[in-house]
C-alpha cells in the first residue's frame, strides 16, 4: 500500500513535469493560484493560449481517441497531468464543461461533419462550450424544463426548429460561444419522453444572456434568454423525443468530473487563525471546543483526500471506482459552510468586518460561498437520494408524475 | 401559571407588527443593502413615533417607564422583518448601559433624547478580529481624554455618542468632536452599517465607576442577550415561514418540495429550536422584570438557544430556496447576513455555552 | 409573566397538598422515587388502593363528568393535583393508559350499560385497562394491521366475532384486565376502511400474553395472541368498519397525555460527574468541549420545562394549548441516548462497567433506554412529520395505499 | 497510485470472512450474551487454525511475520461479525505491547504462545470510571511485586498474562498466581467479559524501561486505534447493511420504509461516515506498515472517523429497525453494544481529538 506511481505512471508523470517546466512557470507555493476571475476578459485569452499549446501537446484530453486529439490514454494519466499541472501558474476552468460534458455528448450524437467541424476548436481553447438545462422551474428536477422546440422551416427552407424558453444557472455562457440545449418537443407526452437536445451558437439571433448575481456577490453564472431562435434540424443531437438519453450521457460525464474542491481555506489557515485570535480565557487554540472542530473537520478532510486516492487507485489499476467518490460534495460543502462560520465566531464580533485580519474575507467567503456550493451542482438532498439509491440500492422517492403527459400535470 | 406576555402587551406586538409589515417589508432593507443610506430612515422616525426607543426608559427621565416585556415583543418584531434601524445599539445596548451605569446627570441629559430618537447611541468593544480580554485591550482614558481605536461599531458613523469599553472602564464619549475620527468599514451586512471610530485625546467622561467596566458589561450584555434572543426569535420564525411557503408553491419530480421529508424534517428541526429558544427567551424576559436570581443563566440559556435557531433558520431557508436562494433578488440573504451579525456582535455561542456552566457551578455552589 | 397560580388554583393547591399530606409521605428529596417496577405485584396492589383513595377524594380524573367520578374540572386543576403529587411516594402509572385512552374511548362509543360496569372500576383501580393497537407489521402504521376478527354466532345464539391475529407492544397487558383491540373486520376495503374496535376481557380464552423483553433488559411491555377468541357483538365500539375513527379519538387522547420525561438523571448528575471525573488532563468540567455539552444539554432541558409552562399557562387560562408541546419527545429523547452516550464517555474505558460510580447505571439505562424512548410512542421521523404537517401545514408524504383493497396490497 | 489492499490480502480477507460467516453468524454472539461463556471457543479456535494470532508476530517468534495490513482485514473481519473472542485483547493489545517493549526473553517466551492461542493477553489501565492519569493510577510495582486493582480488564478472567500500567510503567503479571484475584464485573456488552484484577505482592515484572509506561501506551494505542478502526469499519458496515436490507422489506403506508427520505438519508450518512473512516483507517494502516512520520496523526483520525462511524450505524440501525430492533430478540444490540466498547477501551472521542490537534500542532512547528 503506497501513494507510488507505477513504473509507467512515473516515467508519464516525468515527461509532464519536464514539458510544464519548458512551457508554465512553477507555482512558488501550493496556496497561491491564478486568481481566476471568470469575469477578466484578458484572463479568458491567456487560458486560451494555454489551452492550444496543451492541446498542440496532446495532453489536454488524453483519454480521447486519437482521431479527435487525444492520445487513447487511461483515465489515470490524464489525473498525473492535472496533478502535476496544479503546481503552476496556468489559467484554467474554462474549458472544463465544454471538453468534460459538451463534446462528449457530441461525440456520441452528432454527425460526423459535425465532429470534424467543432471537436478541435473545443480542444485547442479557440472556442468554448456551455451547457443549457436548468431552468427556473427545473433544477433538481431537470427533466422539468419548459424551454419549447417548435419545427419550423428556416430561411433556405430547410428543415429547422424555433426554440423559446429560458436557461438558468449556465456556467460561462457569456464567454461561450457554443452551448448544447435540452429543450422540449412534445409537452403531450410524460416528461422525460418529450425532449430533445441541440447544440447551437450563443451568437444565434434571439439568444440573450444576462449575469445572475449571487449573495456571494460572484457573477459566474447567467440566465440564458431565447426568443424565437431558430436552428437548423442538423443541428439536433439523438432523435426527436430522445433528449433525456441524450442527457444522461451529458450528466453522466459531469459525475466523473466531480473532484475534490481545491484551494480555499482549510485547516491549516484555522489553525493559524486559532493560534493567533484571543477567546475569553486566552489562545482559540488551548480551547477544547475549538480542537474539537478542528478535529473533525480535519478527519474529513482527510478522508476525502484519501477516498480520492482510493478512486484513483482504481484508475491507476485500470479498474472501475467503487462508489466511495459520491460523498465528497455531501461532506466538503457543510464542512466548508461551517468552518467558514467557526472561524467568524474565533474571530468574536470582528468576524464580521471584511479584510481586517489575514484570512477574515477568505472565511467570510466560505460561509456564505458554503450555503450556495450545498445547492450548485446537486443539493445536500439530492445527493444523498444518489448515494440510498445508487449505492446503498434503496427504492427510489414515489414519482406522481411518471406516467402523466407533461401538460396535463396540474400544480396541485 | 402566567407563563406568557399580557393582554397589553400582545396589543402592542400587533400594532409594532402592523408598522413594521406596512412601512418594512424586505424591500426596504434591500435598499439599504443596495444603497448608501445609514439606516432606513422613515422605519425609525415611525418606531419613534410608536415609542419603541423610550419603552424601557422611565417616565421620569421622558420614557414611557414600560416594562422589560414590553420591548422585547418590540425586539421580536423588529428582528422579524431584519429592520435595518438602530434598535440593537441605540435601544438596547446604548440605552441599558446608561440606565444599568449612568450617574444622574447622564440619565437627565441622554436618556430623554434617546427616548424622543433625537439621539442614538452605540457601544464600542471589539478592537479588530478579536475578542477583547482585559490584556488585549488598548484603548485607554485617562484625564478626561480617550485615546484608541475601536472596530466594528454597529452605527458609529451616524451615533450621538458611543459608549466605549477603555481598559477596565467603560466611558462615554460624543462622538461629534474633533477627537474623533470615524470611518465606514465593509462587513458581511451591507443592512446595518458598521465603521472604525479612532479616539485621538477626546474628550470622555466615565460611565459607571473606574475600572467597573467588565463587571457592567457582563451584566450589560445579560440583558442585551435577551433582547436580541427575541429579535432572533422574530427572524428565525421569518425566515422558517419563508422556507415553508416557499417549499409549499415550489414543484419538483411533479410534487411540491414540501412533501418530501428531506425537506419537511428539516423545517420541522427548524420548528423546534426555535420553540425551545422562545421558551428560553419568555424566561429570560421574565428574570429581567423581575430582577430574579435565574437572570444570568436564562441570559446566557436564551442567547444560546436563538443564536441557533436564527442561524439553522436562516441557512436552512436558502437550502430550502435552492439555486434561486443564493442569487442578490433574493430575500433570503437579509436573515443569513443579520442571524451572523446577531451571533456574533455581543459574544458568540460558544463563549456564552462557558458562561453559562460557570453560572450554573455558581448557581449549584449556592 | 409568572409561574403562580391564580387564586382558585392556589385555594385548589392548598386543598390538594392538605389531601396528601393526610394521605401520603412527601419525599425527602425531588429524586427520590417509588422505585415502580411494574412487575412487582405488591407494587401493583399497593397502586390500586393509592388509586382507590384517590377516585375516592376525586382526584383521580377531575376532567372526566361528575356521573362518571370526576368533577367537571379544567385540565389545569388535574395538573395541578399531579404537580402536587409528584412530591409524595406514591406507586404511578398503571392507570393511564386505561383511564387515559381505553375509558375515555368507551365514554365516546360503548353502550350505558358498559360505562356503568367498567368505568367505576376503572377510576378505582380495581380494573387495569390496556390498548391492543400495535402488531408486528403495524407499528407507524397503525392502520396496517392485520388482526382478523370475523362474524360468528356466541354459543349462546347471539351475534358476536372470532379474533385471531398478534399485537404487540402492549404495555401491562399482563396484570390488565380489559383491553381495547383494533381488529381487520373487512381486508376487500381500503385499509383505514375495513377496521372495527372492540373491547374485551384479557381472560377471554384464547387470549394469551407473552413479555417482550427488551434490549435494555425490562420487560414492562408484551406480544398478545389472540386465537379463535370469540367475543359478543356487544362488545363492539363504534359501527362496523368505523374502527379507524374510534382509533383516532383513542389516539387523540394519547397526544394530551405527552408529558414531559420526569426523574432520570439529567444535567445536575451530569455536572456532579464532569466535576468528581478526571479527564486527560484534568477535571472533566474544566474541559470546554463538556461544557459545551452542558450547555446545549442545559438549554434543551430548560427549554422543554418551559415549554410545558407555556402549555399550562394556556390550560390555566382555559385556552386550547399551541402545538409546542410537539416538540417535546423529538429533543428529549436524542438527549437521553447522547448525554447518556457522553456520560460514558467522561468516565472512560470504566464507563461500561455496571454500578461502580454514583450515576454509571444511570447514564448507561439512559443511553441505551434513549434508543428506545426514539422508537415508542411515535419515532422521531414520525414526530417530524406529524409537526411538519399539522403545526407547519406542509402536505402528508405520497401515500401509495390510499385506495387499494387491504388484501390487494402487494409487498412489491 | 496504490492505496488499497493487495490481492493476496483480500484474499486472506475473503478467508477469515468465509469461516466467520460460516463458524461466527450473530446466534454465536447471542449464545455469548445469554451464556456464561467467557468467549465462543470454537471461534477462537478457528482463528488460530487460521493463523490469525500471528500474523503480525515475526516467523523467529512463532508468526506468520505478516505485515500490519494483514491483521487490519483480520480486525475488519472480526468487526464486521462482532465476534465474541479475545482479538482486541490478546492479539492487538497484548501482542503489540510485547513487540514493542518486550525484551527479547519475554518475546520468545509469549510471542509463540501467543502466535499458537496458547496464551491469551490482556491490557490492564483503568482503575474504575476515570481515565486513568500519572496523578490518579494507585498501582504500583517495586521489588517484583505487583500491588493495586485494576478494573475493568477485558478477558481478565480467562487471560495467561496480562500488561498491566503500574504508576509509570508496564509491568507484565501473569494471572494464574496467588497473588491475583479475579472478579467478574457486569458491563454493558456481556458478549466480550470483563473483570476486576486485584493484585497483592504479586509477581511481575517490567515490560519495558522503567518510568516508560505513558510512552509506550501512547505508542501502543497508536497501533490498536488503527486495528480498532478496522474493526470498526467492519461493524459500521455490517450495522448499515442490516439497517438497509431490513428497510426493503419492512412496510408502512403501503411501501418499504427504505423509500422514505428520513430512511434513506439516514442510510446515507451512515455510508458517508462507514467511507470517511475506512479511507482514513487505510491510511493508518499504510503508516503503520511503513512506520511513517504521520503515523500518531494518522491514528488519532483514524480513531476519530471510526468511532462515529460505527457509533452512527449501530444507533440507528436500532432506529430504522423501530420497536423490533429494541428487543433483546433483535441482533441490532451486538453491534451497538461492541461499538461503545470499541470507543471507549483505548480512550474516548474527546480524548483522541485533543490528541490529534496537538499532533497537528506538532507536525506545522516541525
Amino acid at each position: 500500500m503506497d501513494f507510488n506511481d507505477t513504473p509507467d505512471e512515473a516515467a508519464f508523470r516525468k515527461e509532464v513535469r519536464a514539458w510544464l517546466d519548458a512551457n508554465a512557470t512553477r507555482k512558488s507555493d501550493d496556496k497561491q493560484s491564478f486568481r481566476a476571475r471568470n469575469d477578466d476578459p484578458e484572463l479568458l485569452a491567456k487560458a486560451k493560449a494555454w489551452q492550444a499549446r496543451k492541446a498542440e501537446a496532446g495532453y489536454a484530453r488524453m483519454t480521447w481517441p486519437k482521431e479527435f486529439g487525444g492520445r487513447g490514454a487511461t483515465p489515470i494519466l490524464q489525473v498525473i497531468y492535472q496533478q502535476e499541472e496544479s503546481n503552476y501558474l496556468v489559467p484554467l476552468g474554462f474549458f472544463d464543461i465544454g471538453l468534460g460534458m459538451c463534446i462528449p455528448t457530441m461525440m456520441a450524437y452528432a454527425a460526423p461533419e459535425h465532429l470534424k467541424r467543432y471537436v478541435k476548436p473545443a480542444l485547442h481553447g479557440d472556442e468554448v462550450w456551455c451547457q443549457l438545462f436548468s431552468e427556473p422551474a427545473a433544477g433538481s428536477d431537470v427533466a422539468g424544463i419548459r424551454t419549447k422546440a417548435e419545427r419550423a422551416k428556416m430561411p433556405d427552407g430547410g428543415d429547422g426548429w424555433v426554440i423559446n424558453g429560458q436557461k438558468v444557472w449556465t456556467s460561462g455562457a457569456h464567454y461561450c460561444d457554443y452551448g448544447i440545449v435540452i429543450t422540449r418537443t412534445d409537452p403531450g407526452v410524460p416528461k422525460h419522453q418529450g425532449l430533445t437536445m441541440f447544440f447551437l451558437s450563443m451568437k444565434t439571433p434571439g439568444v440573450e444572456v444576462r449575469p445572475i448575481k449571487q449573495i456571494s456577490g460572484g457573477a459566474n453564472f447567467n440566465e440564458v434568454f431565447f426568443t424565437d431562435v431558430a436552428i437548423p434540424d442538423s443541428q439536433r443531437l439523438g432523435k426527436v423525443g430522445e433528449g433525456w438519453k441524450v442527457a444522461l450521457t451529458t450528466l453522466m460525464n459531469e459525475r466523473l468530473a466531480v473532484g475534490l474542491p481545491s484551494g480555499g481555506l482549510d485547516i491549516d489557515e484555522l489553525m493559524e487563525l486559532a493560534r493567533d485570535t484571543d477567546l475569553d480565557d486566552g489562545p482559540a487554540i488551548k480551547n477544547q471546543q475549538v480542537r474539537g472542530k478542528i478535529a473533525d473537520w480535519y478527519v474529513q478532510q482527510q478522508g476525502l483526500k484519501l477516498t480520492r486516492y482510493r478512486t484513483l487507485t482504481a484508475l491507476s489499476k485500470g479498474q472501475t471506482p467503487g462508489p466511495e467518490s459520491s460523498i465528497i460534495k455531501i461532506v466538503a460543502a457543510p464542512k466548508m459552510q461551517d468552518m467558514g462560520a467557526f472561524a467568524m465566531e474565533i474571530m468574536g464580533q470582528g468576524g464580521i468586518m471584511k479584510e481586517q485580519v489575514p484570512h477574515a474575507a477568505g472565511f467570510q467567503a466560505q460561509w456564505i460561498g458554503g450555503a450556495g456550493f450545498r445547492i450548485a451542482g446537486g443539493t445536500d438532498e439530492i445527493l444523498r437520494n444518489i448515494v440510498a439509491e445508487r449505492v446503498l440500492g434503496l427504492p427510489s422517492d414515489v414519482r406522481v408524475d411518471k406516467d402523466i403527459p407533461f401538460n396535463q400535470m396540474g400544480k396541485k | 401559571m402566567n407563563f406568557d406576555f399580557s393582554d397589553d402587551q400582545k396589543l402592542l406586538k400587533e400594532q409594532i407588527a402592523r408598522f413594521l409589515a406596512d412601512k418594512c417589508p424586505l424591500k426596504v432593507v434591500r435598499r439599504v443593502l443596495d444603497g448608501n443610506e445609514a439606516f432606513a430612515d422613515e422605519v425609525w422616525k415611525g418606531l419613534v413615533d410608536l415609542g419603541v426607543p423610550g419603552i424601557g426608559i422611565p417616565e421620569e427621565y421622558g420614557g414611557l417607564g414600560l416594562s422589560p416585556l414590553e420591548l422585547c415583543v418590540a425586539a421580536e418584531e423588529i428582528g422579524r422583518v431584519a429592520a435595518p434601524v438602530p434598535f440593537d445599539t441605540s435601544v438596547v445596548l446604548a440605552t441599558e448601559a446608561l440606565k444599568l451605569a449612568g450617574s444622574d446627570a447622564q440619565k437627565k441629559k441622554w436618556l430623554p433624547l434617546l427616548a424622543a430618537g433625537k439621539a442614538i447611541g452605540t457601544l464600542a468593544t471589539a478592537e479588530g478580529a478579536q475578542t477583547p480580554r482585559p490584556s488585549n485591550v488598548r484603548t485607554l482614558f485617562g484625564g478626561g481624554r480617550l485615546n484608541g481605536r475601536k472596530v466594528p461599531v454597529a452605527d458609529g458613523e451616524v451615533a450621538t455618542f458611543a459608549v466605549v469599553l477603555a481598559k477596565n472602564s467603560l466611558v462615554l464619549v460624543e462622538l461629534a468632536q474633533k477627537g474623533v475620527a470615524r470611518k465606514g468599514i465593509e462587513t458581511i451586512d451591507p443592512t446595518r452599517k458598521h465603521c472604525e471610530l479612532t479616539f485621538t485625546d477626546a474628550t470622555a467622561e466615565l460611565l459607571g465607576a473606574e475600572g467597573e467596566g467588565w463587571r457592567l458589561l457582563e451584566r450589560l450584555y445579560d440583558a442585551a442577550a435577551i433582547y436580541f434572543a427575541f429579535a432572533q426569535v422574530g427572524g428565525a420564525e421569518a425566515a422558517m415561514y419563508m422556507a415553508r411557503d416557499y417549499a409549499l408553491q415550489r414543484f419538483a419530480f411533479g410534487r411540491a418540495i414540501g412533501s418530501y421529508q428531506a425537506i419537511k424534517h428539516k423545517l420541522a428541526d427548524c420548528y423546534v429550536k426555535l420553540e425551545l429558544a422562545r421558551s428560553n427567551a419568555y424566561y429570560g424576559a421574565m428574570m429581567l422584570t423581575d430582577g430574579g436570581a435565574d437572570l444570568p443563566l436564562a441570559a446566557a440559556a436564551a442567547r444560546i438557544a436563538a443564536t441557533e435557531a436564527y442561524d439553522f433558520a436562516s441557512k436552512e431557508n436558502i437550502q430550502t430556496h435552492g439555486g434561486i436562494g443564493f442569487t442578490w433578488e433574493a430575500d433570503t440573504q437579509f436573515h443569513l447576513r443579520r442571524a451572523r451579525v446577531l451571533a456574533l456582535s455581543i459574544g458568540g455561542p460558544m463563549a456564552w455555552k462557558d458562561r453559562l456552566v460557570t453560572r450554573l457551578e455558581q448557581k449549584n455552589a449556592a
